[in-house]
């Protein structure tokens, strides 16, 4: 990995902190900062606050109007966001479905989307999962038939996020009933305006609705939202996995809750004495700092490795299951250290007018990140299935 | 004061069985979505089954229950998940009553705690600083008053002005001077912070003279054994509905159960909910033993079993994949509630701490 | 379970630690103290001891000459042997072979070996292991074919304890070229002095070679050596598996082994604090404080549960698992605790005439305790094969 | 003093390459016999190959190796267990003759360390109180010293007697006065035990002036910093042999390597591994850069390093099974190495305090 492209990382990461206390409104930097959940409009004024600094799809080739970003400056900048607690980067368009239309689309395809998913004009969502197969695709059983210009869609989505604002789906459909699991599936694109799409919401511990159920009955889909070829969805959709993987923002989660939990540490006193200087809350987050070290020491080496080519297809396995494990430990310790706070449900009951506060200003609505990324050793690929490629492809077993 | 095992298995059967007819996962989201946050009828019922007079002597009608037997019950409440304030109110303040109150004020308030038309509750917490009574006046603020929502009265800990010695008042909940701000916690069940500015407060004069820092120490490590046998009635539901979720999910063609992995893990769940029973039984054994033992066992048992539950509601929700994290299993309802035992009379550290010096400095 | 069984168990620990004061040699008792390797005639002379004060069977029934001790007295026994270092009580005659002896065995086998048993008049091993069968017995190929009035038997047992000083092997073997791996397994006596039967010792990491490889080629055995009937060793294996479940020296040796750390930790200063009053080390301590409370109230409970006959048959496995877990961490602090002695591989190097001391006087040897027992997780059902069979019968995975 | 990648390359290639042909682990078995725990003729070839002067000025023949050169070399030391002493003797004792060695002193040594004929270790553990120094005469003891058995000389950290202050002083191994105790450790090489009684020593006086006290700290950082390359090879050499013996090792009529328990555990391993390369490379780079951030990623990455091998290698035995412990197969000898390794130059408590105390004081 070459000085310069070191350098240019760095830089990026100095462009972010200073986007982030200049460019950035003070309202959504509160927002973030305090943990509030943000609506519809929070979220797409950020995918439009980024596509202005030209960073929505940076890592798009440039002729496409991205940056043709290295794996390095895509880790940096996803990287530095997390850490200042900025909301992530939806990455249902920008990363996902966007990458597989400008690989296997057709030039009217991407004429029609690239556009839209760049500026997030229009708000994309996931169709992956189904009751029966979560992290196992091959269980597919919504169907596509073809019916002349158009094909018939029956089936269900679950765990789709943010279906009840996306204007389109990018989903995984069976177009061929005889096929082997893995090969009758194809890659289809739906507008969610369709006669027949119904979104139904899933309440999750955080309170919220943020993933849902989709239920497509007799839902007709133009043939021209195919994405290449019939058959082949489990490409694509590979493809897609893979242009996923610089999960700089778990390095970046991971280092913000454990910056909160050791501000709240210095600040708080227990019996007079600072919780950070406590032997047993010391220690504990002095290993959480310890791991932290070894998880972005990692994961630059992981990301070098993916920028001179040397990976051994581990190395995004490993941030993810360091990353989460780390996160989420981190998250309940900082949840138990704030005590009447961290059990406290609504944000509101933190402070209330002649009342002492039941814990600290920016700590308000942490509870609900912890909740909501109590999943986040499940959701993407689960720990276990990640462990269960890394034993099968790297160690061979 | 040991209750008899028949008494004992009545108490759990009966309570056990009310939750299978009138407590079912499907009817607590009745009890979840009333603002009060616990069901009126449940606690009157419980009144009728006598669980409000565990704690009450005999000839006031109760059943002079001791850890086992309130064990007992809180087990069950805690595989079912109950709302009401069983802890709180009928162990809690009306424990502390019994310890510190006079005969007086014990007959004033006794049956009407034993009939459930009163909520008692202890404002224990001193993190904004401890409450000053001066006279029959009291000043101070109080956090995480646990279902202060609803009482009817507090017991509120504080020390005297003059003293500096611990006290325990009592107050009214439309006293004038006391300020109140309720709130709900992530296990659905009602809170209060309160301020305390002058109100009026009756001091509890127990006729024993027992100190009310020796008896306030008491009642914490009555509570938190109590909240160890809740403790592991979730973690045994929580072992079951998992286990069971292992042999009826199918993923790759085969139950998620068959994956040695996952076998591996629920093995380790099961010698959790082991430890966590044994644990429980002898931090309820320590209670009614000699002093000298009981820190050590009480907030070991505590400390372990905090921990040990954590992993076995991290595991159950993760064997359950994305469903875990919803509101439509218990696994998810579980997990919120064992976070709430958990900063409940003291934490993991303050606990583990205390084992600590008890068990090294003998 | 009775209050009277419970008051002879607290009766039987005092008479033990009575024993130890009184009665044992105060060599053997300085030699184990000091954790120093035992010969044969120290393990043999221990062995007498202990039948002598009635204890070497007393877990046998009382015609046989033993106490019909209950699980709670055997427990408490092994318990309170363990916690004061003293030797172990070598199974193989007493608790293994013996029992199914007297189960299963013929009236002449009977007064032919149980005596010999009782007082270690006969020196016994077991062989049930081969290379391609460990803790998978099926695997078993060692062949006993019969020819007239005894079997011809040939084949390769492996890691059996004490066989150079066996007089008599215990050993499964295979009865039937034809049958199914466990029903052609029978149960046979190996007297080893017998031709054709050669004893190689392995060496294990502590420097010593108390396993071995035993080689049995064309060794005649007369016929009424077999056990009970051909066919039928698996069963008499699993009653012997079911016969040693106590598992009361695990708790045992664990409490011993934390009691050797928090006693060094007390004695040594590290810039002038006690290692024992160190936040890292003290919370540590206290950790291991705290699991072996959960494992011996949970042994407890499990031994309960064994008098009671309300045993759900993950108990013996729950005291193995956290039992040995508990006892190689603990040792593994307390050889880093130890420092330079920690490392020192001959147990004379702690002391040299006028050079200072490696490290404290009765902690010679604990190294070699340490690489005996790191086997500890893997002899006697390894935690993998524990973990897999409470799986199947308790949770019906 | 960058060495540059075609170097380390070479470095890396030779030490492979000799252990191929003559450090085998059978081979290894003949130095494993020898009273002196070691081979005189792989060290008098180490000499040949350079090793021995990697450390030293490009002036005086060496390579002036840098921690990335001398972690290749050290890394291949780990994996094939050579028990020459490469880091006593040509890392510390040469390293730390040339920061604080006159320009005489060095003259007068450097030629027999380049060529092997000169061990010379550092004795630096105060376990049994420092050493003190009064003009040329010192007494005192000095526990652990590696390869104490086979040293010609000794540099013995100690501090003098009038001013207090550290020194570094040098005595030869059959000095009037010093008496010395071999033993072996269980990696099978040797140590001493030494007592001064008024040995004669040479203090080391470098031109540059620098304190003895921060050269020693110097020291003990590099020598960390090659423990942990030795140990990148160690666990290296840990994963690639169970991994494999995971394909070949049969039970219950498949792989062991099909067990899914055994496969998250070994992918957990190879997380580790990838961990320690990580931080072996940081603490390479810290050594060379500013010394602010020194401290926090020398003794953050041995801490890591010294746990994270320990777990790797008894997942190692344990996946093995009883041939694990045996004398026979590599792994059995891989444990023993890291036993000593983590009682060399500061435990693991001992990194991880000064680890917390610099990362949370930032």
């Amino acid at each position: 990995m070459s000085e310069q492209l070191r350098a240019r990382a760095e830089t990026l990461r100095q462009e972010v902190r200073d986007f982030y206390a200049t460019v950035m409104p003070a309202e959504l930097r509160d927002k973030a900062h305090r943990h509030q959940v943000l609506s519809k409009e929070d979220y797409v004024g950020w995918m439009h606050l980024l596509d202005k600094q030209g960073w929505s799809v940076a890592h798009w080739p440039e002729a496409l109007g991205g940056k043709g970003w290295s794996p390095l400056e895509r880790f940096a900048f996803e990287d530095e966001l997390a850490r200042l607690g900025c909301p992530w980067v939806i990455p249902f368009g920008v990363k996902y479905v966007g990458p597989v239309i400008y690989a296997f689309g057709t030039d009217a395809q991407k004429q029609r989307f690239l556009p839209g998913i760049k500026t997030t004009e229009e708000f994309w969502a996931q169709g992956y999962s189904e009751p029966g197969a979560g992290s196992d695709l091959a269980g597919l059983r919504t169907m596509a038939l073809k019916d002349g210009d158009h094909y018939v869609v029956n089936g269900q989505k679950v765990w789709t996020t943010y279906a009840q604002w996306a204007d389109w789906l990018f989903c995984l459909v069976r177009t061929d009933r005889d096929d082997k699991p893995q090969t009758g599936i194809s890659f289809l694109l739906i507008d969610m305006k369709s006669p027949g799409v119904t979104v139904k919401p899933i309440r999750t511990m955080d309170g919220f609705a943020h993933v849902n159920e989709v239920w497509l009955e007799d839902v007709k889909v133009p043939a021209e939202n195919l994405i290449g070829e019939e058959g082949k969805g489990w490409t694509y959709a590979k493809f897609l996995l893979k242009n996923e993987r610089t999960a700089g923002a778990i390095v970046g989660w991971a280092w913000h809750v454990l910056d909160r939990l050791k501000k709240h540490a210095r600040e708080t006193r227990v019996n007079g004495v600072a919780l950070i200087d406590q032997p047993l809350m010391r220690n504990r987050i002095g290993e959480y700092e310890l791991r932290f070290m070894a998880l972005e020491l990692a994961a630059y080496q992981a990301v070098t490795a993916m920028v001179d080519g040397t990976e051994n297809g581990s190395e995004a396995s490993l941030i993810k299951l360091r990353g989460t494990e780390l996160y989420q430990e981190v998250m309940e310790t900082l949840v138990e250290a704030l005590g009447h706070a961290g059990v406290a449900f609504d944000t509101e009951a933190l402070h209330s007018a002649g009342l002492p506060p039941l814990g600290p200003d920016d700590t308000g609505g942490i509870l609900k990140d912890h909740f909501y990324n109590r999943a986040a050793t499940i959701f993407g690929g689960s720990s276990e299935i990640q462990r269960n490629i890394v034993a099968k492809v790297v160690l061979g077993l | 004061m040991t209750t008899d095992l028949e008494t004992i298995g009545m108490l759990r059967d009966s309570a056990a069985r009310y939750a299978d007819d009138n407590y079912s996962f499907h009817q607590r989201w009745a009890v979840l979505e009333q603002p009060e946050g616990y069901s009126r009828q449940a606690w009157s019922d419980f009144a009728e089954f006598g669980f409000l007079a565990l704690r009450l002597p005999e000839d006031d009608g109760g059943l002079d229950a001791d850890a086992v037997a309130i064990g007992a019950v809180m087990e069950i409440a805690g595989s079912r998940l109950l709302m009401e304030p069983l802890l709180a109110s009928a162990i809690v303040g009306t424990g502390l009553l019994l310890k510190q109150g006079s005969a007086a004020q014990k007959a004033a308030l006794l049956p009407a705690l034993a009939d459930g038309s009163l909520v008692l509750v202890l404002a224990d917490d001193d993190e904004a600083g401890p409450c000053v009574i001066d006279g029959n006046r009291i000043t101070g603020a109080k956090l995480g008053v646990l279902h202060g929502d609803i009482a009817g009265k507090f017991l509120v800990s504080a020390i005297d002005a003059a003293s500096g010695a611990a006290v325990v008042a009592l107050v009214d909940a439309d006293a004038a001077g006391l300020s109140r701000h309720n709130y709900k916690l992530v296990d659905g069940r009602g809170a209060a912070t309160l301020r305390l500015d002058g109100a009026v407060a009756e001091r509890l004069q127990p006729e024993s003279g027992q100190p009310a820092a020796a008896a306030l120490a008491d009642i914490r490590d009555e509570a938190t054994v109590a909240l160890c046998a809740e403790t592991l009635g979730i973690v045994r539901s929580l072992v079951h509905t998992t286990n069971e979720y292992l042999k009826v999910r199918k993923q790759f063609g085969k139950f998620i159960g068959s994956n040695q992995a996952l076998q591996h893990r629920m093995v380790d769940c099961l010698l959790l909910q082991e430890e966590v029973r044994a644990l429980t039984a002898a931090a309820q054994q320590a209670l009614a033993g000699p002093a000298e033992g009981r820190v050590r066992i009480v907030s070991g048992a505590r400390a372990y079993i905090v921990t040990a539950a954590r992993q076995v509601a991290n595991e159950a929700i993760q064997m359950h994949g994305g469903v875990g994290v919803t509101d439509e299993v218990d696994v998810s309802h579980y997990f919120r509630r064992l976070m709430v035992i958990a900063a409940l009379f003291g934490n993991r550290d303050a606990h583990f701490a205390r084992f600590v010096d008890a068990a090294l400095t003998a």
